[in-house]
This record gives structure tokens, C-alpha cells and sequence, in this order.
């Protein structure tokens, strides 16, 4: 099978007014795969996530150069951010459930881009609820709260919520660094299944997550993406000598 | 033309409404005066006009049910210059109009005399006070009540805000003017003079007869106490005027109404009740 | 909006390309960002409402206060230094006999507060660390929702209660006879701070981290010693901007001092038992009294005043910038 | 330090806080002991000046009693007071007096506590009940003198819940737009410091000055009067910090995920605002009115000058009338008169109290759904 | 060398309101040695260990039953409160020092137990920071803000402030988890180097970070201590399938 290019990104900098979060960043990312961004803290993956639906725009003094393309249309001027951010879901580390029904929460999105029917609405939901494998917890319950969910819960109505305006990405950052072992499974099932119909592209710090599910795997440090391959080749055969120090634990 | 443009809006539609009245009834209009006069008179300026003026109103509304009047107190120089820019129908003040103030062309009417009383501490032994003993203290020259016949204390002199009207007749009759002691108590308003009086025993202040009570002691000059009959038989000669201030042409019917019912027998009689002194 | 900005500096450090799709998708959400910049428009007209007011404010002040020392109008020029530097304060009818000197005013006034701040920070400062760090839940609750009611009370009842409890109970303790004094002014300004002081430093001692406390405590410091050695002074630059709204709530009140200040027509007070004229009540005084240069004078009171608030302000604004670094 | 220092100083702030609450139930309990003895039913309900009409009553057959002041022809009770009014003291049920008319044909019916002070042009004051008795007595139809007292808070009340309604109407919107443009748009700058300096000076300028500008500016130069609407307007700017303030604290309040949230999922910035902050922000917004209330019915010297002291029910926007607490300030000012001043002052006291409480719940409620 | 047993915990159970946060924990730590705590986040590690000093006494509605002794005095009851936490000091996951200078951040201590003299307050402060390795780093700004170092520095004056009074445990809860590779090395290095003086209890998500320098390791599962043992002995043969699956990266 052929590999289509979902993102591409050349020599992209980023500056928080003086400070240089991302240096020269280039990095292709295929449709209908998992990559994981690795790399200590401070790194610039939540940074570097966070430019390709734009959400770094809402920051005071971030100053962006390069080059950043979804299916070869420059992102920064050829597409207008809202219908980029539809087109590219996002999911955040803490689950943010908005403080309304779970009902609400996922028919927000097509409610804000004018889909009005009740009937189409509650497909949407249901099939959005199904695709984030919560349905059967919650349909029951559909105008309860989402707050009053657990957390691992949360997270995958946060995902419906994602997946109900259909985007073909999807971001997450640490989806699960806030949840409980048993709904990181779930999560992480979820991730194997949606890559299907979507491409994924999600941040971690457990690096076992990382191997365990994505298909390509890049190792950010200080701003730099020291290198970016196949998942199995670079946890048993990295390039660099960083890659290995930090997979191995030396640093981090 | 000036009084469209300037009058607040009650008091134009008033005018255009009576207008009408008096057009289609001027026949027989002693008749219709009581039965039909409607609208509202604004009056704002000296405090103590103000039962004056309040009795009268309520009076004059008795006989004319759908008039309103409204008496705003806010003093003296500030009826003045509302009865002047026509923000009210009519000024009230407690004292003559000064130089400036005369160029301004309006009307005056002394609607009633008010007799200005001395008054001291319930506690305080002092039975009669000269008027020239009165100067000495607010000029600061007399300052123990032990002068007098008092006890051995200072004197605490109460006086009103400058610009009072109380003030300013007070200074006028008893002869201080612009003099007053440095050392007094300054109290805004009749009611603010008589509670520093009745809280401190060694004090002395003067109120308007329409608010003098019994938290507090007046005391006569030259054994001449101040009642009413007293400044009307000139025994007690510390009294000025009452006086409304208008433009001719600010007045709606409502307010020349009112006007004529304050100087009448009826009108007259209410300034009696209210403690001032009627201006026959 | 301003991601376009942004848009730019990156579309000038590439080339230009040719993109399908371009003009049809940014054409459909022109209405839309057109909507979008037009109500932003209407938020900020509505924030600039705040800016209008207070220049119109400041601007309708000046004129009217600084009319007086002009020398276009007739019968006036008076100096204003003999204004600013004047022991004497009597309009008289007749303008050629009239003193308008507002010094022992300001004196008033600024003694007044100091001795306000003296008394009120300690106690509300000392308050609101009992709220803040010592009181237990219930009793928090109980003291707190009575700072809020104080701080409800108009300040006319504070008048009223000052006239009718301060003022006789210092005439008793006072060598002098009355007992409208600079101290009645302070005491009944000390309360009307309090709330002020009380909740701001309040604030500010509950954002001081968690953790500078547990840093103190895990090194065996005691509770006491760690609210007086790490949290209040950590809690300082708060504190002062409560203290500097204080002030100002000092300097601007007027009905409540009114009644117990005495008002004296001259004379800089030299001890607490003087009675003092604060530039507030002067205004309040005389406002419904006076005309043509009286007003003005009145008015020109009112620039005064408002410079000390000017200052305040700027004095505020440098202590929460600074705060804020 | 030493165990002693730390409980001197421990000592010291109990202190302080006894201080601090002790002044406030001395201040309360100051105001209350002065004023209760006024207030009851009629002082919350009745105007502040006595009022009088004349007003036209049928004769009835009433109830055949001989006690002196039953007037049988009119179905009441008259007694004297200390005075030497005469005053209604009590109403037959079927009466006539209650469907009285004034000289403009209104209805007025006549209660008990109503003074009569004459039956046509004949006045009653000097005589007695017995003279009183019988010269009402016995009429067919009767034009009386009648004086409703005053002495109560009612008109007040009006006035001070129009200046509520419509100094809220102008600032609410107005602050409330401010504070999200505040949050939610503005970037730091000249621009941004500027309205913060504004807001922070609005919140310092003395009311007295506020009460200048609104006398000249609007009473005068605008040419409003003493009313209303000169009143509310100057209150809505004293009003525009505290709601900027307090509303931008709500909103700061919102964590920025939902920001996020809702922007990741393509909502425009409105959209956010208006579906995901303000819903959040409620509870806060209406702790800002709440707060600004109190501060309204606070006001004194902003109001004095703008919508003056008159008692009276406002009949439009520019028709003036006192608040509650310019009149408290007025009898006290005027009249000297400390137990009408405390008694208003507790009817203050009382509605701030319920204002701050209402704030604590409402918060506290709201919260407590938004956490659901 | 026979080891000596600096804290004897028996049956501790500790309570949040309802909520039960450690459940019949029993442990010893050993003098001059390092123990790690690791587990999944929210598994009571920090709990557990702010027992020792009883910072949890801070907390509103904790209730803690069970039996915790120093050297055999059971810190609930037979020493005070404060003098406890003079023996048992802490350092914090987050770099805490005061708004203060360097100088004053480690005289703190001292000052608070009352010594006043200069010259001795000197020599503590110079012999805390060369203890703490930041000496030579600070020695010509000693009245410089604290806060104006990096975290790195930070949290080694936030040590030298620990030892200042002269503690015989130092109690650590995930110190380097702000910290960048470089810090944490440093840190690391210091901790090995404390060893010698004092007995050390580090909780640490880091598990390579345990690997490296504790001696024991104790592993915590939602307020279970699951097992505690050699470093070496946990990493290597864990006794506990739960054990093993967390070190292996099969949840966390
Ligand atoms: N809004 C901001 N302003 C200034 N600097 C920022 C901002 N956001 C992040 N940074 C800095 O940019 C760098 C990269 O941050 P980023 O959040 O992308 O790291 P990360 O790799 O996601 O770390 P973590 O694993 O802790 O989430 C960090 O040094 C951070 O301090
Ligand atoms: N003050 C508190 N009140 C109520 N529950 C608390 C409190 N502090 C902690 N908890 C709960 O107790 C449990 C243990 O918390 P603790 O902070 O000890 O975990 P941890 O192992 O240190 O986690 P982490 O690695 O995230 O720091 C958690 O479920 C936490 O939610
Ligand atoms: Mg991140
Ligand atoms: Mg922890
Ligand atoms: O209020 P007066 O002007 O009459 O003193």
C-alpha cells in the first residue's frame, strides 16, 4: 500500500516572544497511522502538536516560521483556521468536558457549523458516542452532566465530541497521563481502532504507550526533533545516541 | 421660545396642557381654577424654606387633586440658580439675592419671615444672652460661658455652612459678618446644628424656628424668647425672609397657581402651622 | 483579526504557491469574520465607555476648577498659589473679602487618612489573616459575611453613628470641648477602610502558594512564624494596593466625615483633637450654597482631589505591576 | 521565635478580628436600637409626607352605639390623640367611607390612622370629640378633610428600585461587554492598559465628584432635572468598575480548556464566548449585579445632586426622587431627626444583608450545578 | 554492617474524609540509605510520605490510624510536632523556595529555631550549600532573590535550606520532575552524596530514576504498598505480577 502524506512540515520555527520553543522542525505524517511524539519535558511536543490545528494562534508573541501543509494546502494561509480545526480534532491531556450534558458536549461541534435537526443531531451523537466505544456506558444517560463522569469517561466523550464534527485528524496530547490504568487501555484500544478511519497523532511520556501502539514514533528534545522513523526501528535501533540514552532511561 | 428650550420636560408638557385649559375655558375661570387646575410645579433651593414650602404644597394639592409639587432642598444659592437656568420652576431662598444674582431679572417673593433661634445645650444654665453678648461669641471675643453667668467652660460656637441663608441673616442682624470666630464648629444643615448642640452641653448654635425641637434649649435675647408673636411684635429681631424666585415666563399656570395660594389667607395660615412667621 | 498578522510572517518566507480550494474556502467565511470583527467592535466601544467617562470626567473638572486663576474671566484671577497655599477658607458674598485657601485642607485631609491607614491596616490586615489562615471553616464564615456587611454600610450611617457614639465619647477624653476631631475623623475613617484592607489583603494572603507554607512548616517553623516570616511578607505587594485603595477611600469619602470633622474654616490642625476640614466635606458642605466664584473655588477643591487620586492611582498601578513581575 | 512571641502575636490578630466584628455589631446595634421603634407595616408602606383631600362620602344607616366619637351616619370611630388630632380608629365593615371620592373624581377610600380635619370648609382642630361627634353627625352626603400621615419609607423604596432597575439597565449590558472584551480579546498593550487605568480610576474618584459631574453635566447641561434618569446615568458609571471587575473575575475564572475545547472543535471566538464563557461566567455576572445593588442603594452624595430629595413616587425617568439613603441623609441633615435616619438606615442594613446573602447562595448554587 | 532502622511504620491506614488514601501499610527505612517510592499516579506515594513529617496534619479532615516511629518514638505522640519536622526535612517536587535572598532562604531554618548570631548563621549557610553543591554557584550572590536561579538551582537551595537545620531523614517528593536532564543529573549525584549523612525517601515517577540511585524500592498500587524490597531485587524478580507489569511498562 502506497503512503499518503496527511501533514507535512518544513523547517518550521516557533518563538514564544524571544524564547525558541521548535527549531527547523520538518516531519511528514501519513494518513491511517498512529505517530507518537516523544521526548523529556519542556521538549516542544505539546508545541509542536498544537501548530498544526493552529491553537498556538490564541498565544500572545508566538512568532511562527516554515511551512506546514494538510493534503498540500498551506495550513497559515490557504486554509481558514475554523474549517482547518474541524478538519483536525483535537484531544487534551486533562479531560474537558464542557460543564453541560454529554448529549450537549458532542452535538456542540455540529451545532456550531449549523447543523440544527434534532434527528441529525442524535445520529451524530450516537454514532460518534459508539465510535469512541463509551455509547453503551452513557446512553442511558445522555443529559446527565458529562462532569459527573469518570475521568477516563471523560476522555472518550472528549474524544466523541472530537470525532462528531468528523475530522481526518486527530491530535492528542497525553490523552491518558491523567487516567487510571484500565481506561488507558481503553483509550489505547480506541487509538488502534480509530487509526482506521483517521490519522492520529498523539504526544506521550509513557514511551511503553508509545510502542505499544504507534506506527511511527519522533523524539523531540529542546526544540529539535532529533529524529523521527518506524516505531519498531527506533526503540530497538535508534540513530541517534540521544534517542537511545532517553529510551533507556538514562535522562528524562 | 426661552422657556420651551430650557424647561425640563414635565414642565412643558404642563405648559401646553393648561394652555388648552385656559383657552377653552377662560369664561368663567375663578370656577374652573379648583376643579380642573392640573400639572406639576417644581420648586428646589433653601432648606429652610422647605416646611414652608412642603405646607404649602400640601395644602394647595388638598384643593387640586392632580397637581403634584416637589420641593427639592438643596439650598439656597442652588434654588438661585435652578429658578435662574429654569431647572425648576421656582428658587427658594433664605437670604436676599446677592449683587450678582440681582442682574439675573427674576421675580421675588417673599412668601413668609422666619425667625432664626439661638440655641444651646438643655444642661446649660444660661437664661438670657444680649444680642451684643451673641456677637462677642461668634466673633471669638467672649469664650467662657462663665461671662455670662454660665459655668466656668469654654464656649463651643456651632455655625452653619457659608452660604447658608441661616447663616448668611444670622451674620447680617447680629452684625458679624464675614468675622466668624475660627474656632467654630461648622454643621451643614438645621438638623446637623442641633444634634452637635444637644450632644455637647457646652455649645451654642442657631436653627430656623421651622426646626427648632426639644433636643435643644432656645434662649432669649434680651428676655425676648423666640416665638413668632415675639418677631412679630419686633421683641425678637433675629428674622428674614422667605423669598421664591422665578422668571415670569418659567411659570406654567400650575405655578402661578401656586404661587397666588402661597401668598393668600389659606397659604398664609400654613406658614403659621409650619412655625414661620406670615408676611402681613 | 490579528492571526492574519501572523499569517503573513509566515507567507513572506516562502514563495508563493498555488493552492486549489483557496478563494472558494476563504470566500465563504468573509460574512463570518466580517460579523465576528464587528462585535469585537461592539466590546470594545462598551471597554472604551470606561476611558470616555473618566476623560470627560477629568476634562469637565479641570475646566470648571481651573476657571477661577484664568484671567479671561471677569472679577476672577485670583492666585492660585493663595489657593493651594491658604490657612483660610471664607467665601463671603462680598468676592473682594472672600479666602479661598485650601492647604489646611490638604493637611486635613492627608492626616486624616494617614492616621486611618495607622489604625485600620493593623486590624484589617491582622483580620484578614485570621480569615485567611487561623479560623476555622465555621467561624471564617461567620466573620466574613460581617466584613461584607460592613463594608455595605452607606456611609451616611457611619456619619450618623459617629456623631452619635465617637464624637461625645472623645468630647469626654478631649482637653478640648467638642469632640469633631481629627482622631473622630480617623476612628470613623479607620472603620470605613476596613473592609477594604480586610478583603484585599485577604485575597492576597490566599495566593501566596501552598507552598511557601509547607516549605516553612517542613522546616519546623510554627504556624505563627511562618504567617509573619513567609506568607505576609510574600503577600506584601497585595497587601499594599489593599492599603493604597484604603487611602483612597480615605481621601474620597465625604458624607460620614462630614458629620464628625468639625469643618473648621482656617487653622492646620496640630493635634488629633482639632478639628479638621477634609477636602471631600468642603465640596459637600458648601455645593448646594454656592455660586459663581464660590462654586468655581468648590470645583478647583475638586481638581485638587483629584490629583491626589491620580497619584494613588499611579502609586496602585506601579504596586500591582510590579506585583505582577 | 518563641512560644511566647507566637502567642503574642496570636493574641494580637484574635484581637483584631474581635475589633472588627465587635464595630460592626456596635454600628448595627447602634442603628437598630435608634430606629426599630419606627419601623413596622405602615413605615415600610406609606409616603413620607402627609397628604391631604378632600374627599366626598355617602351617609349610611350605621349600627346604633352612644359611644362618644361613633359617628353613625358614616360607620367610624374617631379618637384624639395626645395632639388633639382626630383620627379614624376604627371602619364599620360596611362603611361608606371606603368608597370615598377626592375632588378629582379619583376613589379614595379612607383607613384608619386617617386624620379628619374638617367637613367642608369647617376645620375641627380646636373642638372636642363630643363637638366632633355631633357635627358630623347627621349629614346626607359629606365632603371631609382628611390627612393620611406620612413618616414612612414607601416612596423611597420605589424610588431607590427604579434607580436599581435603571442604572443596572445601562451599566450591566455595558459592563458586562467590557469585561469580555477585557478577557477574551484584548491583547496587552497601550490599548489594553489604558481601559485598565480608566476602570481602575472610575473605581477611585470620590462619589462627591461623580455628583458634580452629574449635576452640571447631566442635571444641568443635558438638561435632565433632578430625576431619574440624571441619577441612574451618573450611577452607572460609578456602577462600570465593580461589574467590570467582579465579571472579569468570573471569566478569568473559566479554565482555558474549555477555551480550547470548544476552539479545537472549529467554533469562532464568539461562538466560544457565547456558548461555553457566559454560561459559565453566570454565576459571577450576578454576584457583580448583586454587589452593585448594594453599592446603588449605598449611594449618597452622586444621588443628592442628581435625582434630589424629594419623597415622591417617580412617575416617569425624569421625574426625581430621593433613595433611601439621600433621604436618610437628608433627616438627618435637615431635622436632626436621628431615629427616622436609623430607621431607614436599619431598613438598609436589612435589604444589604439579604443582598449579600443572596450573593452567597446564588454563587454557591450556581457553582455547585456548573461542577454537576 | 548491620543496618539500623530509622522508620518502623506498622498497619498505616490514612483517610481523606471518606476516602481511604493508604491501607495497612508496613514499612521500615533504613538509616544512610536511599528508598524510592514508585507507582501509578494518585497511588498515595506523596501521601505516604508526608505521614513521616506529618505534613498531612495540615490538611482538614485527614484521620490516620496505625503506628509510625523515628528511632523508635512514635512521632504521633512522643515528639513534637515541630521538632519532628526539624529531624525530618523535605524537599518538594516543585522548586519552593521563599521571595527572598539565597542567604536568608537557608538561614531560615536556623533563624526560626532561634540562632541569631552572624557568624554562625554564616557558616551554615556556606556549609548547607557546599553540602548541597550549589555553593560555587551562588557564593558571589548570596543576597540575590531566589527566585532569579534556575530550577535546577532552585531546588538545590531548596536542599541546602532542608539541611541548614540539620535534619537526620530528607524526605523527597519527585524532586527532579521539574527539572531538565542536566539538573537531574546533578540532583541524582547529590542524593548519593547525602546518603552518607542522612537516610533519604524519594518518591519518583521516573522508574530508571529509582533504578539508579535508591537501594530500596517500595511499590505502591491505590494506597497499597504492594512490595518493598532490594532495588535490584524489585527491577530484576519482583515477587508481585502487579510489580512487574508497572516496571514493565504495562500500565502508568
Ligand atoms: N505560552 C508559552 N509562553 C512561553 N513559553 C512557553 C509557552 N508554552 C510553552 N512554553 C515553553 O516552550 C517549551 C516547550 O513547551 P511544551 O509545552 O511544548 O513542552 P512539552 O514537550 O509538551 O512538555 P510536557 O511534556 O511537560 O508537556 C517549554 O520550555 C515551555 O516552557
Ligand atoms: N487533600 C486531599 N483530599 C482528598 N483526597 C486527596 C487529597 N490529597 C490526595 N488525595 C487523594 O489521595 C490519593 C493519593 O494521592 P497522592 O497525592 O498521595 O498520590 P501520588 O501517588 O503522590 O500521585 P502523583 O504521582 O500524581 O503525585 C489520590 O487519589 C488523591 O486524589
Ligand atoms: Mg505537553
Ligand atoms: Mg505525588
Ligand atoms: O438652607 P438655608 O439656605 O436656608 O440655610
Amino acid at each position: 500500500m502506497k503512503k499518503e502524506i496527511k501533514f507535512n512540515i518544513e523547517d518550521l520555527d516557533l518563538f514564544y516572544g524571544e524564547f525558541q520553543a521548535l527549531k527547523k522542525v520538518n516531519l511528514e505524517i501519513e494518513k491511517n497511522e498512529i505517530t507518537a511524539f516523544i521526548g523529556p519535558s519542556g521538549c516542544g511536543k505539546s508545541t509542536f502538536l498544537r501548530t498544526l490545528n493552529r491553537m498556538n494562534d490564541l498565544i500572545e508573541n508566538v512568532k511562527i516560521t516554515g511551512h506546514v501543509t494538510l493534503d498540500d494546502q498551506n495550513i497559515y494561509n490557504a486554509i481558514d483556521v475554523i474549517k482547518l480545526r474541524s478538519r483536525v480534532g483535537m484531544v487534551f491531556q486533562k479531560p474537558n468536558p464542557f460543564p453541560m450534558s454529554i448529549y450537549d458536549n458532542v452535538a456542540y461541534g455540529p451545532r456550531v457549523h449549523g447543523i440544527k435537526k434534532k434527528q441529525e443531531l442524535d445520529e451524530i451523537v450516537e454514532k460518534s458516542l459508539k465510535n469512541a466505544a463509551v455509547w453503551d456506558e452513557v446512553k442511558d444517560r445522555l443529559k446527565r452532566n458529562a462532569l459527573s463522569l469518570s475521568g477516563g469517561q471523560q476522555q472518550r466523550i472528549c474524544i466523541a465530541r472530537a470525532l462528531a464534527v468528523e475530522p481526518e485528524v486527530l491530535l492528542m496530547d497525553e490523552p491518558t497521563s491523567a487516567l487510571d490504568p484500565i481506561s488507558t487501555l481503553k483509550i489505547e484500544d480506541l487509538a488502534t481502532e480509530l487509526k482506521k478511519q483517521y490519522t492520529i497523532v498523539m504526544v506521550t511520556h509513557n514511551m511503553q504507550q508509545a510502542a505499544r501502539i504507534s506506527d511511527k514514533t519522533a523524539f523531540f528534545l529542546l526544540g529539535e526533533l532529533i529524529e523521527s522513523d518506524r516505531t519498531d526501528k527506533i526503540f530497538s535501533n535508534p540513530n541517534d545516541k540521544r534517542t537511545e540514552d532517553y529510551i533507556t532511561g538514562r535522562f528524562g | 421660545g426661552c422657556s420651551d428650550g430650557t424647561n425640563n420636560a414635565d414642565a412643558n408638557s404642563n405648559v401646553e396642557q393648561n394652555n388648552n385649559q385656559s383657552n377653552n375655558e377662560n369664561n368663567d375661570k375663578d370656577v374652573n381654577d379648583e376643579e380642573e387646575l392640573s400639572g406639576t410645579v417644581t420648586i428646589s433651593g433653601s432648606t429652610s424654606v422647605e416646611p414652608v414650602g412642603i405646607g404649602i404644597a400640601e395644602e394647595f394639592m388638598a384643593f387640586n387633586p392632580n397637581v403634584i409639587v416637589t420641593y427639592e432642598g438643596l439650598g439656597s444659592s442652588a434654588g438661585i440658580t435652578n429658578g435662574n437656568e429654569r431647572v425648576t420652576n421656582i428658587g427658594a431662598t433664605s437670604r436676599g439675592l446677592r449683587d450678582n444674582e440681582k442682574e439675573f431679572g427674576l421675580v421675588e417673593a417673599v412668601v413668609a419671615y422666619d425667625g432664626i433661634a439661638l440655641i444651646t445645650h438643655p444642661d446649660n444654665p444660661i437664661e438670657d444672652l444680649t444680642r451684643e453678648d451673641v456677637q462677642k461669641i461668634y466673633l471669638g471675643e467672649a469664650t467662657n460661658w462663665s461671662e455670662f453667668g454660665g459655668n466656668d467652660e469654654e464656649i463651643v460656637v456651632v455655625s452653619r455652612e457659608a452660604g447658608s441663608g441661616t447663616r448668611g441673616a444670622f451674620e447680617e442682624i447680629v452684625d458679624f459678618e464675614d468675622q466668624l470666630t475660627s474656632n467654630a464648629i461648622i454643621a451643614e444643615g438645621n438638623g446637623n446644628v442641633q444634634s452637635t448642640v444637644a450632644e455637647n452641653p457646652q455649645s451654642i448654635g442657631y436653627v430656623s424656628f421651622t426646626y427648632i425641637n426639644d433636643t435643644v434649649k432656645p434662649v432669649p435675647i434680651a428676655g425676648a424668647l423666640p416665638t413668632v408673636e415675639n418677631v412679630q411684635n419686633e421683641s425678637y429681631t433675629i428674622a428674614r425672609p422667605f423669598i421664591m424666585v422665578y422668571h415670569e415666563d418659567n411659570l406654567n399656570d400650575v405655578s402661578k397657581a401656586y404661587m397666588e395660594f402661597a401668598l393668600s389667607n389659606e397659604g398664609q395660615k400654613i406658614v403659621e402651622e409650619v412655625g414661620a412667621i406670615p408676611v402681613n | 483579526m490579528d492571526y492574519n498578522e501572523k499569517i503573513h510572517a509566515i507567507s513572506r518566507t516562502r514563495e508563493k504557491r498555488v493552492y486549489k480550494n483557496k478563494s472558494k474556502d476563504m470566500s465563504v467565511n468573509k460574512k463570518r469574520d466580517v460579523m465576528e470583527a464587528v462585535i469585537e467592535k461592539i466590546f470594545l466601544l462598551s471597554a472604551f465607555i470606561a476611558v470616555i467617562s473618566v476623560a470627560a470626567i477629568t476634562i469637565f473638572v479641570f475646566y470648571k476648577g481651573l476657571q477661577p486663576f484664568l484671567p479671561v474671566r471677569e472679577a476672577s484671577g485670583y492666585s492660585f498659589w493663595s489657593f493651594v497655599s491658604g490657612l483660610e477658607w471664607k467665601p463671603s458674598g462680598n468676592i473682594d473679602n472672600a479666602k479661598f485657601g485650601v492647604l489646611y485642607m490638604i493637611f486635613g485631609s492627608i492626616f486624616a487618612s494617614a492616621g486611618a491607614i495607622v489604625i485600620g491596616v493593623p486590624i484589617g490586615v491582622f483580620t484578614a489573616v485570621f480569615i485567611a489562615e487561623l479560623a476555622p471553616k465555621k467561624v471564617a464564615k461567620i466573620v466574613q459575611p460581617a466584613v461584607e456587611l460592613l463594608a455595605g454600610i452607606p456611609s451616611v450611617l457611619y456619619g450618623v453613628f459617629g456623631l452619635g457614639v465617637i464624637v461625645p465619647k472623645i468630647m469626654r477624653i478631649s482637653p478640648q470641648s467638642q469632640g469633631q476631631s481629627l482622631l473622630a475623623v480617623m476612628i470613623v475613617l479607620s472603620i470605613m477602610i476596613l473592609p477594604t484592607v480586610i478583603t484585599i489583603s485577604e485575597a492576597a494572603i490566599r495566593t501566596v502558594p501552598k507552598h511557601y507554607r509547607e516549605g516553612s512548616l517542613a522546616l519546623g517553623a510554627s504556624k505563627i512564624t511562618t504567617i509573619f516570616k513567609v506568607t505576609l511578607p510574600a503577600a506584601k505587594s497585595g497587601i499594599l494596593a489593599g492599603v493604597v485603595l484604603g487611602i483612597g477611600r480615605a481621601i474620597g469619602e465625604t458624607m460620614a466625615v462630614m458629620l464628625v470633622a468639625g469643618n473648621p474654616e482656617s487653622g492646620i490642625p496640630t493635634s488629633i483633637w482639632d478639628p479638621v476640614r477634609p477636602l471631600t466635606t468642603n465640596i459637600a458642605l458648601e455645593m448646594g450654597y454656592a455660586t459663581g466664584l464660590h462654586q468655581d473655588m468648590l470645583f478647583a477643591t475638586g481638581v485638587i482631589l483629584f490629583l491626589f487620586i491620580i497619584i494613588l492611582n499611579l502609586a496602585l498601578s506601579k504596586i500591582t505591576s510590579k506585583a505582577g513581575e | 521565635m518563641g512560644v511566647l512571641k507566637d502567642n503574642l502575636l496570636k493574641y494580637i490578630i484574635y484581637l483584631s478580628t474581635i475589633v472588627t466584628v465587635g464595630i460592626l455589631i456596635y454600628i448595627i446595634g447602634f442603628i437598630f436600637y435608634n430606629g426599630i421603634s419606627h419601623i413596622n407595616l405602615t413605615f415600610l408602606t406609606s409616603n413620607f409626607d402627609s397628604q391631604t383631600q378632600f374627599i366626598k362620602v355617602e351617609s349610611m344607616e350605621g349600627n346604633m352605639r352612644n359611644d362618644i366619637g361613633y359617628i353613625q351616619s358614616l360607620g367610624i370611630v374617631l379618637e384624639q390623640n395626645e395632639e388633639g388630632s382626630t383620627y379614624v380608629a376604627s371602619i364599620d365593615s360596611n362603611s361608606t367611607v371606603k368608597n370615598g371620592f377626592n375632588r378629582a373624581n379619583k376613589a379614595f377610600s379612607i383607613k384608619r390612622g386617617d386624620e379628619i380635619q374638617g367637613i367642608g370648609d369647617t376645620r375641627i382642630e380646636s373642638m372636642s370629640l363630643e363637638e366632633i361627634t355631633s357635627l358630623l353627625e347627621g349629614h346626607s352626603n359629606y365632603e371631609l378633610r382628611v390627612s393620611r400621615p406620612g413618616d414612612g419609607v414607601y416612596p423611597m423604596i420605589i424610588t431607590t428600585l427604579y434607580i436599581v432597575l435603571v442604572s443596572l439597565a445601562i451599566a450591566a449590558p455595558i459592563g458586562i461587554l467590557s469585561a469580555i472584551y477585557l478577557t477574551e480579546y484584548a491583547k496587552p498593550g497601550k490599548l489594553l492598559r489604558l481601559i485598565r487605568f480608566a476602570t481602575e480610576s472610575l473605581a477611585g474618584i470620590p462619589s462627591i465628584i461623580y455628583g458634580l459631574f452629574g449635576m452640571i453635566f447631566f442635571v444641568i447641561t443635558l438638561n435632565m432635572g433632578y430625576s431619574i434618569i440624571a441619577g441612574a446615568l451618573t450611577l452607572s458609571i460609578i456602577l462600570l468598575p465593580v461589574i467590570i471587575r467582579q465579571t472579569e473575575e468570573s471569566l478569568k475564572a473559566i479554565p482555558n480548556v474549555y477555551r480550547e475545547g470548544s476552539l479545537g472543535l472549529g467554533a469562532t471566538q464568539l461562538q466560544t464566548i457565547r456558548k461555553v464563557i457566559l454560561p459559565n461566567a453566570i454565576p459571577g455576572i450576578l454576584v457583580a449585579v448583586i454587589l452593585s445593588i448594594g453599592r446603588i442603594i449605598g449611594e449618597s452624595a452622586a444621588l443628592l445632586l442628581t435625582a434630589g430629595t424629594v419623597a415622591r413616587i417617580p412617575d416617569s425617568l425624569s421625574s426625581g426622587g430621593a433613595s433611601l439613603t439621600v433621604k436618610a441623609y437628608h433627616v438627618a441633615k435637615e431635622e436632626g431627626n436621628i431615629a427616622m435616619a436609623c430607621a431607614i438606615g436599619t431598613v438598609i442594613i436589612l435589604l444589604i444583608f439579604t443582598l449579600n446573602m443572596l450573593a452567597k447562595i446564588i454563587s454557591k448554587k450556581l457553582n455547585r450545578a456548573a461542577a454537576k
